[in-house]
């Protein structure tokens, strides 16, 4: 079994000190060390941004594909072969914006991917711009006198696409990162990790970190029933704390399940000849 | 006598317009005949004006054939949506339902064709033999099979295939309104009409849609992963995987939309299956930035276009040949890729293949230009028995690499075996990022034109290795016609009528269009002193994109009409005649003093 | 003494690198200097590599010079992500921090450069003077004014006004820190390097990016909604615009993606409002399918792409010039569109306003095409002052309407006058599908031929009324040289070098790409013998697409490298140099006997 | 004041026989005129689908452009000109696969149009495709045994995205649409109605209007708090009956209104001369 430094490769991340994201990269190496997984078999599909630079920095199977199609891309690479373990990955601008339209399709579905969102609340690799899920009133490169849509709830959207898990964490707590991240690997379908990733470059500093963990409250999935939906949706929609861990999580048959049986009724047969096919064209 | 026959059915959504037309040629494809079967719809979506069109004959068919020797209607109300495509010939006959009461000045015809029309009581002999007017097209049948010496066995077979579920008694009501109407022909017109078909009975052959070739082709190249969004006229190939690839143990998504049906098929891709996408222009349009990573990161990959009438939505059930700069051009930066062209029926079974075999040599985007002309007309074809098909699979890398496995390694043919994933010791980055060897992002311009290199390399290879040309007619010839795809069937057609008015004359297909096989194309154009370009677009896409690459001899014509229906032999054989006639008053050349002996039947 | 000069400063992340050019390259602009200053960064997203190379000169600037004249550097580590863009002059001068105790054989340059470095202590000033060594960029700026002699008024100016805020404390420590330097250098380096420029002081100039000044021409030519997603190098725009575009009631909109970017634009620009987005290749190829939508439905609509080096993700902050053919061929279908390039900063501003009126006289899509070097390089240029601009709005339709309103009526050419939601009794459909000249579903192939030929006829217009070609050298050159966009002003200079070599070169320069202004460039090609393309696409783009349109003469070379850094003048002359001689020894003509007079520096 | 048929233009639809896309046709027109709405002043943006030619049969400004794109047309027209009633419509293909992305951000901006969209639970035009609409085990054209992918719950996406206004009607009840469609138009903001309005030709025949009317609940406006959101989940959540009517309504600031604002803010001059903007750039 490898440990979690054998996950890494050893380019140098592009990152700005302070970053984020090395969180989650450290989170994905310790998770993939204590499931044990192969190298060979972990495949990381990201976009483009800061965020989805992490494929490169993992020692598995990437693919840093292009901005805002992580999720068909994963779709294609887990139905292709369903034995790996298959990870979707990248910002909240990447995610929620120009590639939201993916996400309610995955989610319905229920391929058995992980799609893990490094959320900054704002476009780090362009230098700055609002992204979805920033805040009313902050100041961007692209809104000098402060943003002016309302942010997305993106737990909210989630259990609202029927998702069959969905989770909050904080790359700021690894140690906890790493749990949620195994859940969400041997969750059988769809699994979702809002993770606020901060950006201190472009969005509020160290400071925010500090803000935010004053903020975090833990959820505790022994004591409550994380299938109760209406539950859910109140976690999801408070504004009193930032709930962090899982909130929402149901069994449902995943993809390529359903697949394997659609399969099994339609007959399958792995070799079939060329007259067997054509014979049923012949007129 | 004929050799030779087209014929038109037209009615409206009741009247089974269709299915009597795939029925007699479905039947005459089983005598081993060929046929050539094209339907046309209204604008109304259901219960609207409904047509097909059947070309027979004992020879090799290239086209629909530009004029109706027979033509059935069961209302002349529904013949005005399709006057433009229907032309009749001026000996044809015509056959009209006797409930038909339309007055004569408002038949949809030229007058003089007018006394060339024939009553039958298509419905009355449903009602009376049948119980059911529905069955007026088996009334038709029945007349077909009578007027031009359809294989009536066949036909009857075919029938009883169809209604067998439906009990004893509905079959044979239809069976005897086939039959009754079969009778009153032969006692009413025989002798009187000439449209009897001659021809000898052959194997039975296989008998389907481009659309369809094109599925059976991926399939046995190996693909086993199909992703596609419902479009006009792509959506069967869609629909035939729902019903094909469950059973060959793959897998078809119904995508959200065509980004995320060429997302998927990439992810297959690298994932180790071979996989491919369809659409239509819309769809191509959106595709542009996906293809574009496949071929930065090369990954193979087989996308179909099959073209509809642009720009736009355009016209969705209509055919044009405009998507070809798309093809080779569309997307950012240089971005090699491979497109491919089937050219009749058959051949979307072997471009499907080729197209495979070349994305997964050459590890990068191979697109298919199919068109609506060819995707949802069907052709009879004889059946491949015995075919040996060739099927590629990627270079996979060495299983143990001693250093860190290079994905894109600078190899001197610029295809780097490549790896996927759940091989050990071959985890790779694949990227859109330009990269070093490794994979790894690098911002330089030595490496940027290393790679650009790299992947450039593999188009020389392509032309030279599958230059895929076709040509038809002398080799000395004096006159070459070039097009591509759909087209070949008229500029075959063309060779032959024109070569037997003792023109020499060739025609030039490129069914790979891109990277274009230029020694190819420039040794088929050795000694030829006129080119005459044919294809439907109205901006010449494939004579721009010709000349761009190929210097061409010094009288070069251009015949692009924009799409709709498919360009006919008369269109473009006129426009021949004219061209090269102007050419003579102009110059008075030598290929001019040929064109003049030309007695064109027009 | 010279009369031009390009220097370069490098650093990292806290140097105030970047700062420091900022106010030098302000500073001659404000003295009516020519200035051309473009920076360059590491990998890192914050606290990497950062450089700036100024190029400063009392004559017209055209590029950012081939070779560093004087270079400072802070630690040598910094030089190595440079090394490719930063040529040094044999006769350089270069100065490094005295801090910095790089081992001679690990300094990143040449080795018989190495006597050509000094040591001045930019950073002891900075601790001693100012109190913190952040202020070692001060440091420089005042060793780079005794150095070269660079406006020391107009340099303190900036100073303040970048520090006034900080208040008085802090700008009298840098300001000190200025003129310590300043001093020191006087007393170690003077008579003893020879960087002193020589020029007389003129009106302040307008100093901008090409991002901004393609803004301001927006703006002025009316633009009043602006959409865009980010992305490097367009986010400058977007980011221009929320400043700007609300001060005069407009508004810019951050879309969700590139394809609703446009869309918007496009909605935006039907109800009236000259709507423009912006954007570099990835979402150029995600758009293609709504730059159909815009020329089929008649709607006028700006489209920026800043080009970068592609394909897929390839290299965002490079330059590259191969987005030439999706944006004339992009999309499916036979879709017309413009396609505009601009040449220079300045012209970035001109190119906005003719893209816009373009836009509103023919009823269609216009791309512009800028690139990473010309969008995000500064340049100083005279001001604009009583400029008159001529700003064009759509044709509307008349205000009664006897009939039905036509909004694609088939008038002669092809620009039918339309209207706009909240004119009365002009309600109409704009449509993407095939349509009649009401705007109503049409799908015969007649009415496609029509509409066809509708939307073509604008084309033929637009090259004739705006052909915007640019030469430059004598008339009756033997040799062209031709390219576009932002190779203008290496061209430019290529002419000048070799025409005071003897030779008779000029090069042709279209701005109007797309519909190429063909019997303009063919008049400008009259003569000519020999025709060298010169661009920055692995795939030659531009020369294939020139070739799609136009006989060239025979002789013809190709210089075309892929993206990354700019072209530089000597690769290009050194090309031209063996191309000529090559042709030389092959077939021994004219030009090249003039070729063997050359005598190039290198 | 116009009459409901002024509002058509004398094109003849395309659709089938008993297509449910009449009755929103109708509606429509009876909206438009209870408003009292100029026909200049009203625009339609459609896709492309059969219900997406209801521009052409609307003698007011449409714009029937490409599939999926409705809402950032839209969007575009009602910013240039906020005077003007700006309807998208389309049908569940439209919205609900290809062009879902552009819902939330419509949503979240609250931009001042109505989107309507016609569900028939199937793709009409292209003959009969299953939809993200489509219910599991129905035979499509793409799903010879059956679709296996779960639905999207479309209004309980539409909650989850902020919308200020989300309704469901049904097209069989021209009358009651009506009533939605004024309500839609007056809100300020972004309103959304899904109407189930049926294919008879490729989803369940005509016998479907039956099955629904079977099932359909009124909803009762006046008697609940419209802006309760956990209210609104749980009618936008049952599956006892299918909700008709209002469910959710919340006043919050259209786009308009706000980028007014915005302007103010900015210190907007409607005419501004060369010089002065340039000056600024004066080295
Ligand atoms: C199609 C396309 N549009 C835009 C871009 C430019 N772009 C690169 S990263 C990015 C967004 C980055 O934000 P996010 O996804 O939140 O990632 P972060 O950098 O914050 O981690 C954008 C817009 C692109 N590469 N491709
Ligand atoms: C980009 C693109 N993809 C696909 C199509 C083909 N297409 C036309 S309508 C349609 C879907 C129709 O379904 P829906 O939106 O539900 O409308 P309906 O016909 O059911 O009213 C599709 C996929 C297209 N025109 N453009
Ligand atoms: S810009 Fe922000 S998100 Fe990007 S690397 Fe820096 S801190 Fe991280
Ligand atoms: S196919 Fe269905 S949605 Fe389309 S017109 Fe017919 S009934 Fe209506
Ligand atoms: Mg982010
Ligand atoms: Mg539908």
């Amino acid at each position: 079994m490898a440990v979690a430094t054998e996950y890494k490769t050893n380019l140098k991340p592009v990152w700005c000190p302070g970053c984020g994201d090395f969180g989650v990269l450290a989170a994905f190496t310790q998770a993939f060390s204590a499931l044990g997984l192969r190298k060979e078999n972990i495949v990381i599909v990201t976009g483009i941004g800061c965020s989805s630079r992490i494929a490169g920095y993992l020692n598995v199977y990437g693919f840093n594909s292009i901005h805002g199609r992580t999720l068909p891309i994963a779709t294609g690479v887990k139905i292709a072969n369903p034995h790996l373990t298959v990870i979707a990955a990248g910002g909240d601008g990447d995610a929620y914006s120009i590639g939201i339209g993916h996400i309610p399709h995955a989610a319905r579905r229920n391929i058995d991917i992980t799609y893990l969102v490094m959320d900054n609340e704002i476009y780090g690799l362009t230098k700055g711009q609002q992204s979805p899920t920033s805040p009313l009133g902050i100041y961007s490169s692209s809104t000098p006198l402060g943003t002016y849509e309302r942010p997305l709830n993106t737990l909210e959207m989630l259990l609202s696409f029927n998702a069959t898990f969905v989770a909050q964490a904080f790359s700021g707590d690894t140690k906890h990162l790493v749990e949620l991240i195994i859940k969400a690997i041997k969750h059988k379908g769809f699994s979702f990790i809002n993770c606020i990733s901060p950006c201190p470059t472009y969005r509020g500093g160290m400071q925010i970190f500090k803000d935010i963990r004053a903020k975090l409250r833990y959820l505790d999935e022994e004591e409550r029933d994380v299938s109760e939906k209406e539950l859910a949706y109140r976690i999801a929609r408070t504004k009193d704390y930032i709930p962090i861990g899982v909130i929402y999580q149901e069994e449902v048959d995943e993809y390529e399940r359903v697949l394997e049986a659609l399969r099994e009724k339609s007959g399958a047969k792995k070799e079939i000849g060329l007259e067997e096919v054509l014979s049923t064209f012949i007129a | 006598m004929r050799r030779d026959i087209v014929l038109a059915i037209v009615g409206s959504g009741g009247d089974g317009v269709i299915s009597a037309g795939e029925i007699l040629a479905r039947a005459a494809a089983h005598e081993g005949l060929n046929v050539f079967l094209t339907k046309s719809y209204g604008p109304q979506i259901r219960g609207g004006e409904s047509s097909c069109r059947i070309r027979l004959s004992h020879d090799e068919i290239l086209s629909p054939g530009d004029c109706l020797d027979v033509l059935f209607v069961f209302q002349w109300q529904d013949f005005h949506r399709f006057v433009e495509e229907y032309t009749l010939a001026e000996d044809c006959a015509i056959f009209v339902d006797e409930y038909d009461n339309t007055p004569e000045s408002e038949i949809p015809i030229p007058k003089h064709l007018i006394p060339r029309i024939h009553k039958i009581p298509f419905e009355k002999i449903a009602e009376e033999k049948a119980g059911t007017k529905l069955a007026k097209n088996m009334a038709l049948i029945g007349s077909v099979i009578e007027l031009i010496n359809w294989p009536e066995k066949a036909v009857n077979n075919a029938v009883e295939e169809k209604f067998k579920r439906k009990g004893e008694e509905v079959l044979r009501a239809n069976l005897t309104a086939i039959e009754t109407a079969r009778l009153y022909v032969r006692e009413h017109f025989s002798g009187k009409v000439d449209t009897t078909l001659q021809y000898e009975k052959g194997e039975a052959k296989l008998f389907m849609t481009g659309n369809e070739a094109l599925c059976f082709g991926a399939l046995l190249a190996g693909c086993r992963f199909y992703a596609g969004y419902p479009i006009t006229p792509a959506s069967e190939i869609l629909e035939w995987f729902s019903t094909y690839m469950p059973k060959f143990g793959g897998t078809v998504m119904q995508a959200e939309d065509e980004i995320a049906a060429v997302g998927m098929a990439i992810g297959a891709s690298y994932a180790g299956v071979k996989a491919m996408c369809g659409t239509s222009g819309p769809g191509m349009s959106l595709k542009t930035e996906m293809i574009g990573l496949a071929s930065m990161a090369e990954i193979p990959l087989v996308v179909v276009d099959v073209q509809r009438t642009g720009p736009s939505t355009g016209i969705p059930t209509r055919t044009e040949q405009a998507d070809l700069q798309i093809a080779v051009y569309g997307g950012h930066g240089d971005a090699p890729r491979a497109v491919l062209a089937p050219v009749d029926v058959e051949d979307c079974f072997f471009t499907a293949i080729d197209a495979f075999n070349i994305a997964e040599k050459f590890q990068l985007p191979v697109i298919i230009l199919s068109d609506q002309f060819i995707s949802q007309r069907k052709e009879a074809f004889p059946s491949f028995n015995g075919l040996e098909i060739e099927k590629i699979y990627r270079d996979l890398a060495n299983d143990n690499p001693e250093e860190r496995y290079q994905r894109y390694a600078l190899v001197p043919n610029g295809i780097s075996p490549t790896a996927i994933p759940g091989m050990p010791n071959h985890q790779y980055t694949a990227v859109g990022i330009e990269h070093d060897p490794i994979g790894n992002p690098s911002s330089t311009t030595q490496m940027h034109i290393k790679m650009s290199e790299k992947r450039a390399k593999k188009l020389l290879q392509i032309s030279e290795e599958h230059p895929l040309l076709r040509t038809y007619g002398p080799e000395d010839a004096d006159i070459a016609l070039m097009g591509w795809g759909s087209t070949k069937g008229i500029l075959k057609e063309i060779v032959k009528e024109l070569c037997s008015n003792k023109l020499k004359v060739k025609c030039i297909i490129p069914r790979l269009l891109h990277p274009l096989p230029v020694s190819a194309i420039s040794k088929a154009l050795t000694g030829v002193s006129a080119v005459i370009f044919v294809e439907q677009s109205y901006s010449h896409q494939f004579y721009r994109y010709i000349r761009a690459h190929l210097d061409l001899p010094e009288n070069v014509y251009q015949y692009s009409r924009a799409g709709g229906i498919p360009l006919t032999v008369g269109e473009v054989i006129s426009f021949i005649k004219s061209a090269l006639s102007l050419k003579e008053l102009q110059e008075g050349k030598k290929i001019v003093t040929i064109a003049s002996e030309i007695s064109f039947k027009e």
